[in-house]
């Protein structure tokens, strides 16, 4: 048990140093690296190697003799919770997020100092202490305390209430729900029987699972089934349809959705939001194919009213591009991203 | 925070007169001077926290249908109060208590709500009447194509119909079908060529050698591209396209009934829809509501024109005949008339497919070694191809033919009908009544 | 009974059990929905 | 022994009459639709062959003949949609969740009271068996108040639609006519089997008897489900309508329009539901009285009463999350249009409010039982580890409510570099979601599990082998959970749907199998010390009461989203809502008004709480109930 804990307790110190030292720029920010496509597993791991040390460290401690009182205990986990949510993850997370895990991390620090009867009332005795005041000096933090919070309170709510020029938050549904039906150049396309006239087998036929067959690893994308070289000029069918698809994308979008198609094209970085990261999961990925012709069609200007507050510059393509060409143009995305449309069934 | 206090105080101040009442009761009344300290406290409690209760509500009502967020906080400051209340009054301090928590619960999930991005669902799109003449061409066309195809975006399904029926001879698409009838894809611009056909002889009808001349005596013939399309509907026998007449009268007699007319009986603007929706598909603008609906007004005679649709309920069923209507009615309504001969039915003279003659007919074809469909009495025969054409097909009409989606557009009783009927009729015996 | 009293054993005996249950069962159940372990690497 | 036999003749006939009760709605109404229906229109078809109409089935696509007029074309005004000067939807709204809330619990108390009324008779200690039925006598007589209310509310609705959707009711009266007349059979049915049980409690005590008395709850609730299952067709019929043409005009088959797409995933999780609420409300009222009460007797007593609520309420609420998500599969199957409104769309933060108030309800749940250690010596070996639960739960709560759509600054969006976030994007989808769940309830499981085995040691000889087999159980459960959420990002996304499958079984395994291994393994097990009832930390009743209003509020806020989903349509797809109210409400309007409906509910349950313990001071039967000098005064109070 205590080599466990002294072990967790080195978990805890090394952990606690190189995040410090990261943090201060002491050693490189990059010792340990949040690897893209394992971050999400990764941070749940760190913070429970962080859990793990400082049960080890306190363990230690309360053996040495220097045991940590609850209360602080409590208190400094959570503060050490919201820091690393500020400063550990990058890009950084959105405020919004973080409210909503640091109020679960006050319940949770909440449930844990309370959980039993013991374990409260060693949290409690800091504050009854104070509110006792047996001691001298215990009575002065009263009285500070009983000067200090009002006036914090009171500054609190001055701040909320006080006007501020901030930018309006960004509040957008990214997909909204789209309408039965849209018109492209006359022509009435309901979204959910269209089809890509373009994603065809061999012999013409509307043929998905044929074209998730030539794209061979999922997420990463762009790796081909052999022969299938979409730029070669002898292709038919599928592939050709894919080249000139990338033809007029790259005629046409990745000045702003970029050349990897991951929204960071030449201009991308003039607007706000930036534009659409196609080789994110989260977008093209989990969207039916006519959901996208859709968008590309109609553009910024044509979101529904859920789409408020519009932050688009999407501009509606059916004034530029042929129908054919917004097919072959969607076909193209998905089969440079390795992702394969959203069916329902 | 000033409008929320008067507001307070104008909603409660007769609660409030009250507990001041009491206060002063109390203050008179009470002799012990300790029970006399705690009364008075009490009720001033009670006062702040009436009061405060009051502004609660009054935030409340002012601000109920807008954006503040501080409705939570009203919220919150009924939860102090009640706590704090819970601590003078040990009474009721587990219910103050409880009631607090809830608030406090309920002011959280509100307060929750109110923090997370407000979007609100707009008005829903104005409810679709059909008034013909307001509509702009695509939703002329749109109205159109579900009058041809049952719906907007089927045009290209297998077996979509709608209740102008034109998909069970027409075909739409290039490289489409279209024995029975003219593919109908180019229309708007062939309608010229046609007209400038010696055999069509425009401006002198009575040259024509069709069987019928005129739509009706003294309409004349087209003299544009959409005057033809309105006269093909309005009078199919007045000009034949080489090939699609009833066979065996030399291309004279049309098999296509008069659009306007019962059982299929568009109105104009229906009929202006469909047009709509045949020039917009090929992109070309088509002329304008009125054009349309006066190209066929000189085709058909004011008493022919069918009541707006309007009246009765339209599209109560997608059906062509639900098995209500005498058997002749059913041959009609389907349309296979326009194909095949049936003795003892009205106008069904077609051609296009083998005479029906069933009763002697169909035990020899279920013989006939080439049979492979599943049927093994007359009955099971005729039902079977009505359903599945395809099962077998009479020598030497070709495969494909018949449309077949009679399966679905036929009710059970109108197909027991006809199978009825169509058993009953026998080569060389008079026809059966109906 | 000493063996399953040897926490080694014991340990070994009821991971080969669990293991073997939710393999099963995600199996099975993956499978009805065409789904299997190997799906990312089927081509 | 004549007058024991002439009781047991009586009781009988007493049982009979209630099913001759029972049946007497079905037995008026089958000829009902026939009249209603068939005749009238035969007569037609006998007299004018054209004037049959025949009209297509939205939903069955059968053919039938219409019997019935078309659903109104309304307009604002006066005429359609009468009103104060107020939002009439509002009102309507207020009117229609009060009832839902006072039927739900009167439907759920019952069937708690027959559980417990069973449990009472079979369990074979004598002293716990009539604690047993005194609880269901107490929860049957908190329900009997609460009984009227919601039929004066169930008035008020009523009346409200009657006033202010005059069209749009007479339209759907107009098709549930056969219907509401069973309803209100029922309804008569209802109550006089309540009657007949609640008074009939004493005179039923022993033997024979009891078990008739038994029968009749039984049967009492096999009405009310009815009930609520002729209830939820009317529901069921607005958001997916059947049995009707493209008009709305009736095609004369009852059964359709009862049985339309969602009506049966819509019992279940009623149902489920309903018992959930019951038991959060019932736990409510025992923390109340243990809060309330002076003497350690009575906080004994409601302390269990806390505690059998909350459990049973919990048993209910662990398989809810997958009535929902079934109940989502058929709205997605239905229409799709409306799963994406729902999931992704319009609605879609309310769900993320939703998962907020999931997570609050396991949270409660499982704060409660960690308390309720404290009250058995011997849980103390338990305790130690409560803190890398709650680390546990915690991660998976936190996965679970990162929502899909984040708020941020300009600023923080510009840093970010777009709408997703590499980390928490992931969170955001539904796959991660399901595992965060899955997490928290296996999480749960195995709280209730060092519950139950808190003051116990088990003396089986393979004890040692049981307790790490259920150690590696858990273990591999969590890692199978975590790797089928990882798994799911690596395949497209309607497949991946079909992970959430086994990772579902896997929560269920445990929940079956260590309930069961465990209750073997403590079989005649060494007791520690024995569980002090009435020793548990007033933070417990604090944890209950906010498990009650939680669900309270999810309840309003499941009932709200189900009820917006139509968006613009009284009937979807087949009568258009044109009033000026026709649009949906900003989610802060719809989280303040669901708080001023829970708020008005919890005050007026305490109001029917007080006026239960009126009647236990009234009668001495069992004077353990009335505790002097802690009666409650709402009216002071509110």
């Amino acid at each position: 048990m205590k080599a466990l804990m002294s072990l967790g307790a080195l978990i805890g110190v090394a952990g606690l140093l190189l995040l410090g030292g990261m943090v201060f720029d002491v050693v490189p920010s990059t010792t340990i690296r949040l690897v893209e496509g394992y971050m999400p597993i990764q941070m749940l791991l760190e913070v429970a190697c962080y859990v793990i040390g400082f049960t080890g460290l306190s363990y230690i401690m309360g053996a040495m003799g220097m045991a940590i009182p609850r209360f602080w205990q409590g208190i400094g986990f959570w503060v050490f919770l919201m820091l690393y949510l500020k400063f550990r993850v990058y890009p950084p997370i959105p405020f919004s997020v973080r409210a909503m895990y640091g109020t679960v991390g006050l319940v949770t620090v909440f449930m844990w100092v309370s959980a039993n009867e013991e374990d409260w009332n060693k949290f409690k005795q800091p504050i009854m202490n104070v509110l006792d005041a047996q001691t001298g000096m215990k009575r002065l933090l009263r009285y500070a305390y009983l000067v200090a919070i009002p006036i914090l309170v009171g500054g609190f709510s001055f701040n909320a209430m006080m006007p501020k020029s901030e930018e309006p938050i960004e509040l957008r549904t990214v997909h909204p729900a789209p309408p039965a039906s849209t018109k492209v150049h006359g022509k009435t396309y309901t979204l959910q029987t269209s089809q890509n006239p373009y994603r065809v087998n061999p012999e013409g036929k509307y043929d998905q699972e044929f074209s998730n067959a030539n794209i061979v690893e999922q997420g990463m994308g762009r790796l081909m089934k052999p022969n299938a070289n979409p730029w070669d000029d002898k292709n038919q069918g599928y592939l050709k349809y894919v080249r000139e698809g990338g033809e007029i994308f790259f005629q046409n979008c990745h000045f702003c959705h970029g050349d990897n198609l991951n929204g960071r094209g030449l201009h991308a970085f003039a607007f706000n939001p930036i534009p659409a990261n196609f080789t994110d999961p989260g977008t093209i990925a989990q969207l039916q194919e006519t959901f996208i012709f859709w968008r590309v069609a109609k553009g910024g200007i044509g979101l529904p009213n859920e789409g408020f507050p519009w932050a688009s510059v999407m501009p509606p393509w059916e004034q530029h591009l042929t129908v054919d060409e917004i097919w072959k143009v969607v076909l193209f995305e998905y089969w440079h991203t390795g992702y394969y449309p959203r069916t329902w069934d | 925070m000033g409008n929320l206090i008067s507001e307070a105080f104008s909603m409660g101040w007769m609660a409030l007169a009250i507990l001041a009442g009491l206060l002063v009761y109390f203050q008179v009344s009470i002799g012990d001077p300790a029970a006399k300290k705690r009364a008075v406290f009490k009720t001033f409690i009670g006062i702040i926290s009436c009061f405060l209760l009051f502004m609660a509500i009054a935030n409340y009502k002012t601000n109920f249908y807008g954006e503040s967020r501080l409705l939570p906080v009203s919220l919150v400051m009924i939860t102090v109060t009640t706590f704090i209340m819970a601590l003078y009054f040990t009474n009721l301090g587990a219910l103050l208590k409880i009631g607090g928590m809830m608030f406090f619960v309920a002011a959280f999930l509100s307060g929750y709500g109110n923090w997370l991005p407000q979007v609100e669902g707009g008005f829903p799109p104005v409810e679709e009447k059909k008034t013909w003449d307001s509509m702009t061409p695509q939703q002329l066309a749109d109205e159109g194509e579900k009058i041809i195809f049952g719906g907007v975006g089927k045009n290209k399904e297998q077996g979509a119909i709608g209740k102008g029926q034109c998909p069970l001879c027409h075909a739409f698409h290039a490289g489409m079908l279209g024995e029975r009838a003219p593919n109908l894809l180019g229309l708007p611009t062939r309608g010229n060529e046609r007209l400038d056909d010696p055999k069509y002889s425009k401006g002198n009808p009575s040259k024509r050698e069709y069987e019928v001349k005129e739509a009706f005596p003294g309409s004349g013939t087209a003299e544009t591209a959409q005057e033809y399309i309105a006269e093909s509907h309005a009078c199919p026998s007045c000009y034949v396209v080489a090939g699609y007449g009833v066979k065996g009268t030399n291309d004279k007699q049309s098999p296509m009934p008069a659009i306007h007319k019962p059982p299929i009986s568009l109105s104009l603007p229906e009929l202006a829809a469909v047009d709509a929706w045949m020039y917009l598909r090929e992109g070309i603008d088509p002329p304008s509501f009125e054009d349309l609906v006066k190209s066929y007004e000189k085709f058909i005679p004011e008493a022919d024109r069918p009541k707006q649709a309007d009246e009765k309920p339209a599209g109560a069923t997608s059906l062509m005949a639900d098995g209500s209507e005498p058997v002749d009615q059913i041959f009609a309504k389907g349309q296979c008339i326009s194909c095949h001969t049936i003795p003892g039915i009205p106008g069904a003279v077609g051609t296009i497919g083998p005479k029906l003659e069933e009763g002697t007919t169909a035990s020899q074809r279920i013989k006939d070694p080439t049979y492979k469909g599943t049927a093994k009495s007359p009955t099971e025969y005729i039902m079977e191809s009505i359903v599945d054409p395809s099962a077998f097909v009479v020598k030497p009409f070709p495969d494909n033919t018949m449309p077949k989606v009679f399966g679905q557009k036929l009710s059970a009783g109108a197909l027991k009908k006809i199978v009825d009927y169509l058993s009953q009729v026998k080569t060389g015996a008079p026809p059966p009544k109906i | 009974m000493s063996a399953l009293n040897n926490p080694v054993v014991a340990v070994i005996v009821s991971l080969i059990i669990t293991v073997g249950y939710f393999v099963f069962v995600d199996h099975y159940l993956m499978d009805m929905q065409g789904l299997d372990f190997w799906y990312l690497f089927r081509n | 022994m004549g007058l024991l036999a002439g009781k047991r003749v009586f009781s009988i006939m007493a049982l009979c009459m209630m099913v001759g009760l029972l049946l007497l709605p079905i037995v008026v109404a089958l000829p009902s639709p026939a009249i209603g229906g068939d005749a009238p229109a035969g007569d037609a078809a006998k007299k004018d062959g054209d004037k049959v109409e025949k009209g297509r089935d939205v939903y069955y696509k059968t053919e039938g003949i219409v019997v019935g007029a078309p659903a109104p074309k309304t307009t604002d005004g006066p005429k359609d949609y009468p009103r104060y000067n107020f939002e009439s939807r509002v009102l309507l709204w207020f009117a229609n969740q009060q009832h839902l809330y006072y039927g739900s619990f009167v439907l759920a108390v019952p069937i708690f009271c027959m559980i417990i009324e069973f449990m009472g008779v079979v369990t074979k200690d004598k002293a716990l068996a009539k604690r047993y039925d005194q609880l269901a006598y107490d929860f049957i007589k908190i329900s009997l108040t609460a009984y009227s209310l919601t039929a004066i509310l169930g008035g008020i609705l009523i009346f409200t639609f009657l006033t202010l959707y005059p069209a749009f009711f007479s339209y759907l009266s107009g098709i549930f006519r056969p219907v509401m007349h069973i309803y209100a059979l029922m309804f008569v049915a209802e109550s006089g089997t309540l009657y007949i049980y609640y008074y009939g409690w004493d005179k039923m005590k022993e033997g024979f008897l009891k078990w008739i008395h038994l029968s009749m709850s039984v049967i009492l609730n096999v009405i009310g489900t009815l009930l609520m299952f002729l209830a939820n067709s009317w529901i069921g019929f607005m958001m997916s309508p059947a049995g009707v043409d493209e008009q709305g005009r009736y095609l004369g088959n009852i059964w359709h329009v009862i049985h339309t797409a969602l009506w049966n995933p819509l019992n279940l999780h009623r149902i489920l539901g309903n018992m959930a609420f019951g038991g959060g409300v019932v736990a409510a009222y025992a923390a109340y009285k243990f809060l309330a009460s002076k003497t350690d007797e009575d906080r004994a007593h409601y302390d269990w009463m806390g505690y059998i609520a909350m459990a049973l309420g919990v048993a209910f609420l662990i398989p809810l999350p997958f009535a929902g998500y079934w109940l989502m599969r058929e709205v997605y199957a239905y229409r799709q249009q409306m799963g994406i409104t729902l999931m992704g769309g319009l609605l879609a933060w309310l769900f993320i409010i939703q998962a907020t108030m999931i997570g609050i309800l396991f949270l409660s749940t499982n704060y409660y039982l960690w308390q309720a250690m404290g009250r058995m010596r011997g849980a103390e070996k338990y305790q130690r580890y409560i803190k890398y639960l709650v680390f546990i739960l915690a991660c998976g709560y936190m996965v679970f409510i990162t929502p899909h759509t984040m708020v941020m600054t300009p600023a923080e969006l510009k840093a970010m570099g777009g709408q997703q976030h590499p980390v928490l994007g992931n969170y955001g989808v539904m796959s991660a979601k399901n595992g965060g769940i899955n997490v928290i309830i296996t999480t749960t499981v195995l709280s209730f599990v060092w519950y139950m085995r808190g003051n116990k040691v088990s003396t089986v000889s393979w004890a040692k082998f049981g307790n790490i087999f259920m150690g590696v159980f858990f273990a591999c459960a969590y890692f199978n959970i975590i790797f089928l959420a990882v798994y799911g990002y690596y395949i497209p996304a309607n497949v991946r749907v079909g992970l959430s499958v086994p990772q579902v079984a896997t929560t269920l395994s445990c929940l079956f199998f260590m309930f069961a291994l465990n209750s073997v393994m403590m079989k005649g097990a060494k007791q520690m010390g024995p569980i002090e009832w009435g020793k548990i930390s007033a933070r417990s009743q604090y944890a209950l009461i906010m498990l009650a209003t939680a669900f309270t509020w999810m309840m309003g806020l499941m009932g709200y989203i189900r009820s917006s989903v139509r968006l613009f349509w009284h009937v979807n797809e087949i009568m258009r809502d044109n009033s000026p109210w026709a649009y949906t409400h900003t989610v802060g309007f719809a989280a303040n008004m669901i708080s001023a409906n829970v708020l008005f509910f919890w005050i007026s349950i305490l109001f029917v709480f007080w006026l239960g313990s009126l009647t236990a001071k009234k009668v001495p039967v069992e004077s353990r109930a009335g505790i002097p000098g802690s009666v409650p005064q709402p009216a002071a109070s509110h």
